[in-house]
């Protein structure tokens, strides 16, 4: 099963004749994904790729009924497209690779899918792959990955491809590897995404990579302690970053001495979670957990 | 984006929102009877918390007593950052503060209002059960119950609640139509003839949605160093520390992951420098440039190359050392697409490169040990 | 409200959308060489479809036959109305007509947009197939991704796509803050030159949202009779229609099923007057004289008395009639809470009572049988 | 059981310091309903006829868990009363006595509903009673109504009690009697309500009392065809009504020749409903089906 992309996934990519699309489309593809239909706006009837292109998604829907949209749309108007696979029908995930989406629309948007019980994974994530599934959905790099039994949910991208990367060499391949956003409303929490993983058959233990700023890991740690029985090994980014300053990522940022690392390693740990000091060390308490 | 005071509350005014009729100056020169039609305060213009304790607010009742004033504060540094500006309002007659605030709620994923009876004081020292915290469903906005339960929570009644309502609109308006990140009036001030209006304002506008603020009002104002503004001008995400190794990684995680590592063996970062995901080598010397520009004793590379090709970024590296007289120390780590090629590149311009993150780390402190921070 | 075409057009330029600049007369002597700059367009203003059949829409290249063309317009009874005025609009070169409305779908409970690449027709000839019908969600308005739809299924593109996306959200815009039932643009015209531009505007507002829209233009049109006029400024609900036997019951389901039960007994009912909810005798006294004013050839009052008690609308009605020398008769049915007492308010007044609905129509039919439709 | 209604409701009535919110708040608790609180803003710590009186519906929920709200509440403030009402959590069904709405106030508390589960009954309506259940929120005058185990849905006021009154002296009691409302834009619609009523074992038999405007009927008589196993019988409102007016209601106008009542009898008949041609018919037919 792994969680939200599975054999019977059929991929819209919205923005899918972009630079970005064009190659992340053919690398989804490559990994074995199915990659139904894309969407760009005055290129219907074209193909990219062998992929029909739609002017609209309600076309893309009626032609090829994807299930999971991909979004690399420019991020003025991210927010439209967004509304556009929710209305559409039929789309359960739209995963939102877009960066410096304005918060207010990400408000909007995240809001009005939770409400048509749609989810909204980001935005600016690097999307979700399932290795066990042979199905990826975004934009990381394919080699690194190993089908296993372990998921990674994370707010950063190359960060945890470094994470992924020690992972896969030592020998422990992934079930799924969630990117939230690194953006301070995202639509995929920690604790949504916990749920999910404790629930999957094909997930036996849990990265989750955090960073500063929120209080999502402190939210995932009262959570864990409660309702996830399997083991989390967590690594927490931005030990180091001052206060009120934004680390390169919108969500990533201290304020008024709420969201430290230190404060949310603290609140893993009582929870029981082993918190790695270092990136190499999540293979070796992965193993011991 | 931070605003001033003043242009925080040019903005409310815009939306309706009472403040004190004020002027901005930015010499002493510039106050004149019209400024000082009675007691005023002087309120330095700095995008720091804490003025009034470091003395950036003061009361006068002359224009001369106004200049010397004002000369005081326009010479000052408060907490490091330079006073451009002042704003001159009339001194209030306040019969009582009021704290309130929007911003988001990042867990709930909605906007919220935070609003107490206590105000003119810092929000964090409010008894969670003295507070009023109150989530919006920004599809259906701002309606009136929402401000009827605010009045009834902070024991408001008649006239008072009734402009408090309004002004608990007008701020959500605020919120929403300049996209803002926090509105916050602390404190609300009730005078005592029982006009509520903003005593102080607050407002941080989200740099993603500047584009659809164009009329912003300008200021002068350091809520960046000049370098940082650069970087900014350019897209980099480029931030200026205490210390002074200078750290370059790819991806805002894998930064702070970097500087982490430089921290945990006694090193000090001076640089963040996120060079994201790109494919253009010329973004990379750029973005490398810049990093010279600071002056880091030395520069930490830290590359895992997934969609980045690493030798895209070590040409773009080399391409920036090139013709520079005494570069600093340069460690590369660089793993990933293209890594041997990478790895080439580097080593024909005279730099090695490690395969791990920390010895990466503990190469750069070793080869400059004095920076450790409490060393 | 229904609005006129000049009055809906000036409301769609205060939204933004394209009209032509047309300026409005009441008199020929008003025309002068600025309305005439070319050749134009006259057209009557109406409430009422089917002008343009009916001879209101007529053309002229020069002031005196502009003003020999509007001297007979407004003249003219179109289906019963009145023209009090004409729009003098230049004559566009039309290359092309489209359709656009945005109205509520009742059974979806949501706004619709109606599109058409046929316009100038009326859109119930259009086929299903090539109608674009998009029901909007209210909680996030319309969206862009609508309107590539609606171009989509027009197969409209280029400069001419974006401009009519920007007219449809316009009008949505005006559909949403105008408080509109309909907006209809019929046709939506692209010129020669490539514009697009609202050829015809119909606009209906709310009743009942009036109170937020103070600033409507003014128009003078006959929507209503003057005794409906009456009523509507009292908050009756009052209706002329053909027949002329008066109905007055007690809520609007009520009434039209005691007009139907005239009907089919033969009877032709001219009033329909819905007392609504009321204890108050001189609000049934007021309904009861306006009654009396349309000048039926018989009344038939029908009460169900819940919470509306029968007493209450007998004192009323008697009070009503008293001191009118000829009133027509009176057949009362009242039923429900009181209704003894008030059959003995009524019998002193000399009216007399029946029980059911269907005895009361057939006597009201059997004192005017002259009045049967078709007799 | 009836519907919407049971024993276990716990009324608050939005509005109850009002002419008619203090009427029919009395009226209610005499036919039987628990009236567990009222909302009055500024009335907060008083109590209207033994009923405590709050500030807020926030404050009354805390104090009073209601599970169905009544308002009364004046047209202009109506949404607002509506949303809070569907926020304060709770309260699942919200039946809105209010007329002269503005539709787009309707149009958009009916979606916002919709979306986060609540039921509205209403605008415009006499609110809805069980007398199977004695159990009132409405405005309908009691005195009329009789146990039994028929249902009664209807668009109007007055012409449903002339029919219940009808049904009553004919010994034909009801399960639930159900106002829909008159206006365009309803929160509850025929097929909703039928639903309903097919479900509820309470009910034997059906009345559907439509009129002119709209769809509903047309609509229904699809359902009933597909859903409907219960007896229903019609009656419809309008037959000599003209086009293009409004008949008192909001929502009774015939638009472009659509929405009249002969089109909505020949659907319902059609669909195997009798249609009473008057009021007085109905008890015979429903005898008879």
């Amino acid at each position: 099963m792994a969680i939200l992309l599975d054999l019977s996934t059929r991929l819209l990519i919205q923005g899918i004749t972009g630079h970005q699309g064009t190659f992340h489309a053919q690398a989804c593809r490559e990994f074995g994904t199915y990659v139904a239909a894309g969407v760009t706006p005055g290129k219907g009837g074209t193909t990219q790729g062998g992929v029909p292109v739609f002017d609209t998604v309600a076309q893309a829907v009626a032609a090829q009924r994807p299930n999971v949209s991909l979004i690399f749309v420019p991020a003025r108007f991210a927010m439209d497209a967004v509304f556009e696979a929710i209305d559409a029908g039929g789309i359960q995930t739209v995963i939102v690779i877009t960066e410096h989406i304005p918060f207010h629309d990400a408000l909007r948007m995240v809001t009005y899918a939770r409400l048509r019980g749609v989810r909204i994974v980001g935005p600016n994530c690097p999307g979700v792959i399932s290795p066990c599934q042979a199905v990826k959905a975004g934009i990381m790099p394919s080699s690194i990955f190993t089908a296993g039994d372990h998921a990674v949910i994370s707010r950063s991208g190359t960060l945890t491809y470094e994470i992924v990367h020690h992972m896969s060499v030592n020998g422990l391949g992934q079930s799924t590897v969630l990117g939230l956003g690194g953006d301070p409303v995202v639509g995929t929490t920690f604790i949504e995404a916990l749920a999910l993983l404790q629930a999957d058959p094909e997930t036996e233990k849990i990265v989750l990579v955090g960073e500063i700023g929120g209080s999502a890991e402190e939210d995932a740690a009262a959570y864990i302690t409660q309702h996830v029985t399997k083991p989390v090994v967590a690594y927490i980014a931005g030990h180091s970053a001052p206060e009120g300053k934004r680390m390169g990522h919108a969500g990533a940022i201290i304020t008024r001495g709420k969201g430290t690392a230190a404060s949310k390693a603290h609140a893993l740990e009582k929870a029981g979670v082993a918190v790695a000091k270092r990136p190499f060390e999540v293979p070796q308490l992965l193993k011991k957990a | 984006m931070k605003c001033l005071e003043y242009v925080a509350k040019e903005l409310f005014r815009r939306h309706g929102i009472p403040t004190p009729s004020g002027i901005v100056v930015t010499t002493p020169e510039q106050i004149d009877s019209t400024a000082v039609p009675g007691p005023v305060a002087l309120k330095a213009q700095v995008l720091i918390g804490g003025r009034g304790k470091a003395g950036g607010i003061q009361f006068a009742s002359s224009v001369p007593e106004a200049r010397q004033k004002a000369a005081a504060i326009l010479a000052m540094k408060i907490r490091g950052f330079p006073v451009h500006s002042l704003l001159i309002e009339p001194k209030l007659d306040i019969a009582r503060e009021l704290y309130l605030s929007i911003l988001i709620d990042r867990a709930a994923r909605l906007p919220v209002i935070l609003a107490s009876a206590a105000g003119g004081i810092e929000i964090e020292s409010v008894p969670e059960e003295q507070l009023f915290r109150r989530t919006i469903d920004p599809l259906i906005g701002l309606q009136p119950y929402i401000t009827r339960e605010l009045n009834a929570k902070l024991g408001l009644t008649g006239e008072t609640a009734t402009q408090v309502a309004t002004i608990v609109q007008q701020a959500y308006e605020v919120f929403v139509q300049e996209d803002a990140e926090l509105v916050e009036i602390n404190p609300l001030v009730i005078t005592t003839q029982g006009k509520v209006l903003a005593g102080d304002g607050k407002l941080v506008i989200d740099n993603d949605a500047l584009f659809r603020h164009k009329d912003l009002p300008e200021q002068k104002a350091d809520e960046f160093t000049d370098l940082e503004a650069e970087a900014r001008a350019k897209g980099i995400a480029f931030i200026q520390l205490e210390g002074d190794i200078g750290v370059i990684a790819n991806g805002a995680g894998l930064t702070m992951a970097t500087l982490d590592a430089l921290t945990l063996v006694g090193g000090a970062p001076g640089i963040f420098l996120d060079l994201g995901g790109t494919d253009d080598p010329r973004q990379v010397t750029g973005a490398f440039e810049l990093m010279l520009k600071a002056h880091p004793k030395v520069i930490f590379l830290n590359i895992f190359g997934g969609i980045t090709k690493c030798d895209t970024v070590a040409s773009g590296v080399v391409a920036a050392l090139k013709g520079i007289a005494a570069p600093p120390p340069v460690i590369v780590r660089i793993k990933g697409l293209n890594e041997v090629q990478a790895k080439g590149i580097l080593a024909d311009a005279g730099l090695t490169s490690v395969d791990y993150l920390e010895e990466g780390a503990q190469r750069a402190v070793d080869l400059h040990p004095g920076t450790a921070r409490g060393a």
